[in-house]
């Protein structure tokens, strides 16, 4: 299961930069994310609760990010185990890139996600539509993220 | 001494009232009235529950964690790991002495360190209810290291890639050709040589009923008990005591009611010898039942096949010569004790078998892969021989401008080219008849006609033809010879109680098939008592004469044949006693309903009264010592390796290439299986067969992803046939006796799925014809048709 | 309100009240087979695919797998066992093992229950409809012919 | 598979149920027909602490015709069965109508519940396709809001995913009833009778004398949520209801399939031209005859 997409956040590529490798951030942009603590430098132990229509799972496992080049791309890479659900492994590939107005910067990135054991074998029909989901939420949270802050800071201002 | 001599005396029987009548199964009433006892059903004492946490991958290393939570989860009994069971029951290997070179990898009971499939039991709970069992699956933690699995035979027989199993040199399971005649020069020098590829997808029996064992082991006697849904307790019982090291004597296996079974139920598996090597371990009695999850990962696959093939002719269209070439997948080890070779080897031997092939070069090959172990299933290979023989021919017929039933009636082997003594097995096929007969079963020409005038409205329907052989009532050259314990014949013991019943104990089992109403008929005929006087008992190790079991379509042909003896020794031990009693000769009596008379009509007694006479005082007869009321005979073919039935199919399907949806419109059967014991049994029997075809052929496939994960493991994914698109099946019979049994029946329980599947690919692609298309790959889901119609590769 | 996972329960089952204390978890089937020892409807899948498991409740057939025993409480469930001993079923029962329209038998009493809702619904249908009814109930081991002609059978004759 | 423990509670109101679900700090879940959310339990694919059965709320019983003629109201506890032998249904929504025969098989739709089959908003269902044609209304209480309603157009976001929050239980869909010269039609493609669909058409068309004012054809099947399609509402409106308009819309919806949405696009985008196709013939040519 393979997956691109692209949007435009409303911040420069170094605030973009630094959301990215903020934990706080990612934590709050994961749905379900219970969990994220970095054990070593650029790796977390997550856990969170995966909910899509009439299944739930939980999950634990490991995020890492690696080949970084900062400030443009990096990869994040997830692990988890879903006990006798299985288990679920994605990676992304994040690239960020300058845009004309310098108050924006183009996020793309290409995912995919595999899934094994009871979530292999029940999944199916809806299983790539679920990864796209949960990578869209992820992305589309994060890009809300930085309106919210504006909205946030705008209003300390005021 | 000839031929003739070696057969057995035909015994001239009283005109037969029974064999050959519809005789409803009256047995059925029970099941029918929610009365059945199957393996759930069996009770006797509480019993722990078995749950299995099984690998989620297809191939890893694991190193178990801590199971201190699991084990004191609510209920919990015990947790068993493999390293537990390996002290009790070594791990087993599939050997066939036939084929030195199919070595398996061993395979435990629970997989220690390693796993080879997705599904593979790992750790077993042992809990007080099922739920508690796998509420404690989810505290057993598990350190796993995947590593890359063989997803496929392409890629196990690639130079690169990995073994799919330590314990292999080689990820080549079975490497087998039949070469006759020159090939070469026959496609050389052909006036027509068609072709087809062929993708025969993988499959599953889902038997309703799902596998499972009950087992109790006693420390006071030492035995061991084992309630199991399963085709053949006699095998069970010598694997058990194989791998426990108890005494055959100490272990007995008994089958309740089976809810099918369809080949699935024919193996050995670990789950299953986990559950009982558990109950012998632990001393207390426990139940395993497998449920719809775990069956799909666990029963035995089938087919899952690639097959390229050729076919070249002269300008007549008569055959030349075949070549063919098959690439199995099979699973991570050779399943026990059988072998996962059967589909490979049956196509092998049974493509073109009923066409006069004057050269042919047929090769099959099977690759060990990281997948559910494969085994016999309904039919085991044979659909896939005739699928691709008819194929051909249609591709044929089409090239040349032939009609597809002259084609077929041109090549069929006739008893005339029969020469050799290896061919005996071929004498007597009605092929020609059963031909003649679905042609105008089906009304061709109209169906023809119809064709071609809706297809000037753009739809398109097919019409398919698939004549096949059976090999039914397979006798000890399959196994025997190979060195598998499984008894090649069946048996019956009667005995003529006081009651006047005749009690008869078969290894002839039961799954619904109505084996033994067939045997009661035919009892009731030879020794001359009602039906209802006579009890048919099986599925006991214990208590039964030993035989095969259900499989390999032995029901009626060896069984049947078993009781006809039996029922002609009790009927002479009955009759001398009677003639001693009487002071007649047996010449002069006869048995009817039950009742001995003489032949003038006097009356001498009844059944029950010579039973009494000879059990309760025998001070009446003038004989030192009366013959026995007991008998037992058995039967295996021995004149020939099995007994070939033969039929034909046909198929009417419209093909909507919009959608890619095929319906089966109408389907016609003519079979051949000698002797008709029962007509309403063997029709719904035969259809239930063609239904499990067509589900091969449009819908089922177990689907796995490159990872080795199987995706569709749930009857909500994995789609079996059900009524709205299963057509009505016309069933017609010819009948030519099998001349070496005196019953003349052959077996029918595979035929229509050996048939089915051919007659929907043949359909199929007779509908596809007018776009200059045709579809490879099996199941005909709307993606193949589409990806056929659209062209994509 | 109260929560629990443990329920008392009063159900009538073939005509009988009983009352039990079930897990909540306990689905309707697994009551019937294990708790009340009427072993007549089958599990087959536990995902409501294969209707082995059909009972009637409250006059409709449901998937025994896809309720829970305890939402059972206070309604009329009635069985295969049920439906043989009232003879509600004889004729459609006596009609399956004229055609041989069962072979193991597994699949039988859930395919009974869907049959007699249909007999029971006074619709005139076609074979096709009768084909479309027992959608929800997988055989294995009969072609349905037989199913079908047996069902149409009763049918024919209830409307006659 | 045996369902993991959960605990249960019964309510007799909506209000107690809605009060449940606001207090709840857990995992809870409603539990109506329970065809989806029970086997994906016994599969041990879904597990809540508390389920909330509302099997036995009288309230969310029956089908009625509003006062005012306008609407169907069908409550959470009203069965597919139900439905598909319904006058009222068969009368006012016959969309709706032609739809239930796709529903899944006799005991399931004994069992199973339109609202249920709404919330849960599977991407292959029938009757949040239905919902969208129509622009149904879906009614949702709630202990903090009490009651709102949601048009079907507002309330699906994407896979799973509606308007309805965890706190809310839809208590009703409010079927807008037909009016004169309005014209449905409804066919699916599946594997098997009664599996989820593949692709599915429901179309309503409204006449304005013998041209179209308006048409909804929504697809489903075919992406995260059933689509409506304005691009074909806009070419039909005005139109003749003519077979090769017909072709038209149906390659119109087809190629509105996202790539990104389906396994091949190609196959799945010839799957649904000819099921809208066929659909939309069939509409229009009713829609003839009526003039």
């Amino acid at each position: 299961m393979e997956m691109s997409s692209e949007r435009v956040v409303p911040a420069t590529p170094e605030a973009v930069w630094k959301a990215l490798n903020n934990l706080e951030v990612l934590s709050r942009c994961i749905t379900g994310c219970e969990q994220l603590e970095e054990f070593e430098p650029n790796k977390y132990d997550v856990a969170m609760a995966v909910k899509v229509g009439p299944v739930n799972a939980k999950f634990k496992g490991q995020l890492s990010l690696i080949d970084i080049i900062e400030p443009t791309t990096y990869t994040i890479n997830f692990e988890g185990k879903g006990g006798v659900a299985g288990f679920a492994k994605g990676s992304a590939i994040v690239r960020l890139a300058s845009l004309p107005d310098e108050n924006q910067t183009l996020l793309s990135y290409d995912a995919s996600a595999k899934v094994g054991g009871k979530l292999a074998q029940l999944g199916s029909r809806l299983i790539d539509s679920a990864a796209k989901k949960m990578a869209d939420d992820f992305f589309t949270k994060f890009t809300a993220s930085f309106s919210e802050t504006a909205d946030t800071a705008s209003a300390q201002n005021s | 001494m000839s031929d003739e001599l070696k057969l057995p005396v035909r015994v001239q029987l009283r005109p037969q009232t029974l064999v050959g009548r519809s005789v409803p199964r009256e047995t059925a009433r029970r099941l029918a009235s929610g009365r059945g006892r199957y393996l759930d059903d069996v009770h006797g004492g509480e019993v722990y529950h078995i749950a299995f946490y099984r690998s989620p991958y297809a191939r890893a290393k694991f190193t178990l964690g801590d199971l201190s939570a699991a084990a004191s989860s609510p209920g919990v009994y015990r947790i068993v790991t493999g390293t537990d069971l390996t002290a009790i029951c070594a791990p087993w290997v599939t050997r066939l002495e036939m084929l030195p070179d199919h070595v398996s990898p061993p395979e435990y009971a629970l997989a220690v360190d390693e796993v080879y499939w997705q599904g593979e039991p790992v750790v077993a709970v042992v809990a007080k209810t099922r739920a508690q069992a796998e509420d404690a699956l989810d505290a057993i933690d598990i350190d796993w290291n995947d590593l890359e699995p063989v997803a496929n035979a392409e890629q196990a027989l690639s130079l690169d890639s990995p073994l799919v199993h330590p314990a292999l040199k080689s990820n080549l399971a079975l490497e087998r050709e039949i070469i006759r005649g020159d090939v070469d020069a026959a496609f050389k020098g052909a006036a027509c040589v068609v072709e087809h590829h062929f993708s025969f997808g993988r499959q599953t029996g889902v038997p309703l009923e799902g596998r499972g064992v009950i087992a109790r082991y006693d420390r006071r006697t030492e035995e061991l008990t084992v309630y199991q849904s399963h085709q053949a307790p006699f095998q069970m019982q010598e694997i058990y005591a194989k791998q426990l090291s108890m005494p055959l004597s100490k272990v007995r296996v008994l089958c309740p009611d089976v809810g099918g079974a369809f080949g699935i139920k024919l193996h050995a598996y670990a789950d299953e010898m986990a559950a009982v090597a558990i109950a012998r371990l632990l001393a207390v009695p426990v139940k395993y039942q497998a449920d719809r999850l775990e069956s799909f990962v666990s029963d035995a696959h089938a087919r899952d096949a690639v097959v390229s093939a050729r076919l070249a002719l002269d300008s007549q269209g008569c055959i030349v010569g075949l070549q063919y070439e098959g690439l199995f997948s099979f699973g991570a080890v050779s399943l026990y004790p059988r072998g996962s070779v059967g589909e490979a080897l049956q196509l092998l031997e049974t493509c073109g078998l009923a066409y006069k092939v004057p050269a042919l070069h047929g090769q099959v090959r099977g690759a060990f892969v990281n997948k559910v172990p494969t085994g016999a299933y309904r039919a085991v290979g044979q659909p896939l021989g005739a699928a691709v023989m008819e194929q051909l021919l249609d591709n044929a017929a089409d090239k040349l401008d032939m009609d597809r039933f002259e084609i077929r009636r041109k090549n069929y082997v006739v008893d005339a080219d029969l020469v050799n003594d290896s061919d005996a097995k071929l004498r007597g096929l009605s092929l020609r008849q059963c031909l003649d007969t679905i042609k105008t079963d089906m009304n061709y020409p109209q169906l023809r006609q119809r064709q071609e005038e809706l297809r000037a409205k753009r739809t398109y329907r097919g019409i398919g033809l698939c004549t096949f052989i059976e090999q039914t009532g397979v006798g000890a050259w399959l196994y025997g010879r190979n060195g598998v314990a499984a008894a090649s014949k069946e048996s019956v013991r009667l005995h003529l109680s006081t009651s006047g019943e005749v009690v008869c104990h078969t290894s002839a089992s039961e799954s619904g098939q109505g084996v033994h109403t067939g045997l009661a008929q035919i009892i009731a005929d030879t020794l001359g008592c009602p039906m209802d006087a006579i009890y048919v008992r099986t599925g006991d190790t214990l208590s039964d004469p030993v035989g095969g079991g259900s499989w390999a379509s032995r029901g009626l042909a060896l069984g049947g044949e078993a009781a006809r003896l039996a029922a002609l020794d009790l009927r002479h031990n009955v009759l001398s006693v009677v003639a001693a009693w009487k002071s007649v000769s047996i010449d002069e009596l006869e048995i009817d309903h039950g009742v001995v008379s003489i032949i003038d009509g006097e009356v001498a007694c009844s059944l029950q009264q010579v039973a009494r006479l000879v059990h309760y005082d025998s001070t009446v007869l003038p004989l030192p010592q009366p013959p026995s009321l007991s008998v037992e005979r058995s039967y295996t073919p021995f004149s020939k390796p099995y007994f070939m039935a033969n039929g034909i199919q046909a198929a009417e399907v419209e093909v909507d290439i919009e959608t890619g949806q095929v319906k089966v419109l109408d389907f016609w059967v003519v079979e051949d299986c000698g002797t008709v014991v029962n007509p309403l049994l063997v029709d719904e029997q035969i259809r239930g067969g063609v239904v499990q075809g067509i589900g091969a052929a449009l819908f089922e496939h177990c689907v796995y992803d490159e990872a080795g994960q199987i995706t569709n493991a749930s009857l909500a994914d994995y789609l079996v046939p059900m009524a709205a698109e299963m057509p009505d099946i016309q069933v017609s019979h010819i009948s030519t006796p099998e001349q070496e049994t005196g019953l003349g029946a052959k077996g029918v329980g595979e035929a229509g799925t050996v048939g089915a599947i051919g007659a929907i690919w043949s359909a199929v692609n007779d509908a596809l014809r007018p776009l200059g298309v045709s579809a490879h790959k099996q199941p005909f889901t709307p993606d193949v048709i589409l990806s056929a119609v659209l062209q994509k590769a | 309100m109260q929560t629990k996972n443990v329920a008392d329960i009063t159900v009538t089952i073939n005509g009988q009240e009983g009352s039990f204390s079930v897990p909540v978890r306990r689905n309707l089937v697994d009551f019937l087979r294990h708790d009340v020892g009427l072993t007549g409807s089958h599990v087959g899948c536990e995902s409501g695919i294969c209707g082995a498991c059909n009972v009637r409740v409250d006059g409709v057939v449901v998937r025994g797998c896809l309720m829970f025993a305890v939402q059972a409480d206070g309604c009329v469930v009635d069985t295969i066992e049920g439906i043989t001993d009232s003879g509600e079923a004889a004729a459609l029962q006596q009609a399956f093992l004229e055609r041989n329209a069962l072979q193991c038998g597994y699949c039988t009493p859930g395919m009974l229950m869907t049959g007699l809702e249909l007999v029971q619904s006074g619709r005139t249908v076609t074979r096709d409809e009768i084909r479309e009814e027992l959608s929800g109930n997988f055989c294995r081991c009969t072609g349905y012919h037989a199913i079908v002609d047996a069902i149409e059978h009763v049918m024919e004759r209830c409307t006659k | 598979m045996k369902a993991p423990d959960f605990n249960y509670c019964c309510p007799k109101t909506a209000e107690e149920a809605c009060g449940l679900l606001a207090t709840a700090d857990s995992d809870v879940r409603i539990l109506a027909g329970g065809q989806s959310l029970v086997p994906a339990m016994n599969l041990r694919m879904a597990s809540a602490d508390l389920l909330i059965d509302i099997n036995r709320i009288e309230a969310f019983k029956g089908i009625t015709l509003s006062e005012d003629g306008k609407w169907v109201r069908v409550g959470a506890l009203v069965r597919h069965a139900e439905v598909a032998v319904s006058p009222l249904i068969a009368e006012y929504v016959p969309l709706v109508h032609k739809a239930m025969r796709y529903v899944a098989h006799p005991a399931v739709r004994n069992r199973g519940t339109s609202c249920g089959s709404l919330a849960l908003a599977d991407p292959s269902a029938e009757m949040p396709a239905c919902a969208m044609a129509l622009n149904a209304v879906l009614v949702l209480q709630s202990k903090k809001d009490g009651v709102r309603c949601v048009p079907a157009r507002n309330f699906f976001f994407g896979l799973y995913d509606t308007a309805r929050r965890d706190d809310e239980i839809l208590i009703e869909v409010r079927w807008p009833c037909s009016s004169q010269g309005s014209y449905t039609g409804f066919d699916e493609l599946s594997r098997r009778h009664g599996d989820f669909a593949l692709v599915g058409i429901a179309v309503e068309c409204q006449l304005k004398g013998s041209r179209i004012g308006h048409l909804n054809v929504v697809s489903f099947g075919t992406g995260p949520v059933p689509r409506l399609s304005e691009r074909a509402a806009e070419i039909a409106a005005g139109q003749p209801p003519t077979q090769q308009l017909a072709h038209q819309l149906a390659a119109q919806i087809a190629a509105e399939i996202d790539p990104d949405d389906v396994a091949d696009v190609d196959i799945k985008q010839r799957q649904a031209n000819a099921i809208a196709r066929r659909v939309l013939v069939q509409v229009f040519q009713e829609c003839a005859h009526a003039n």
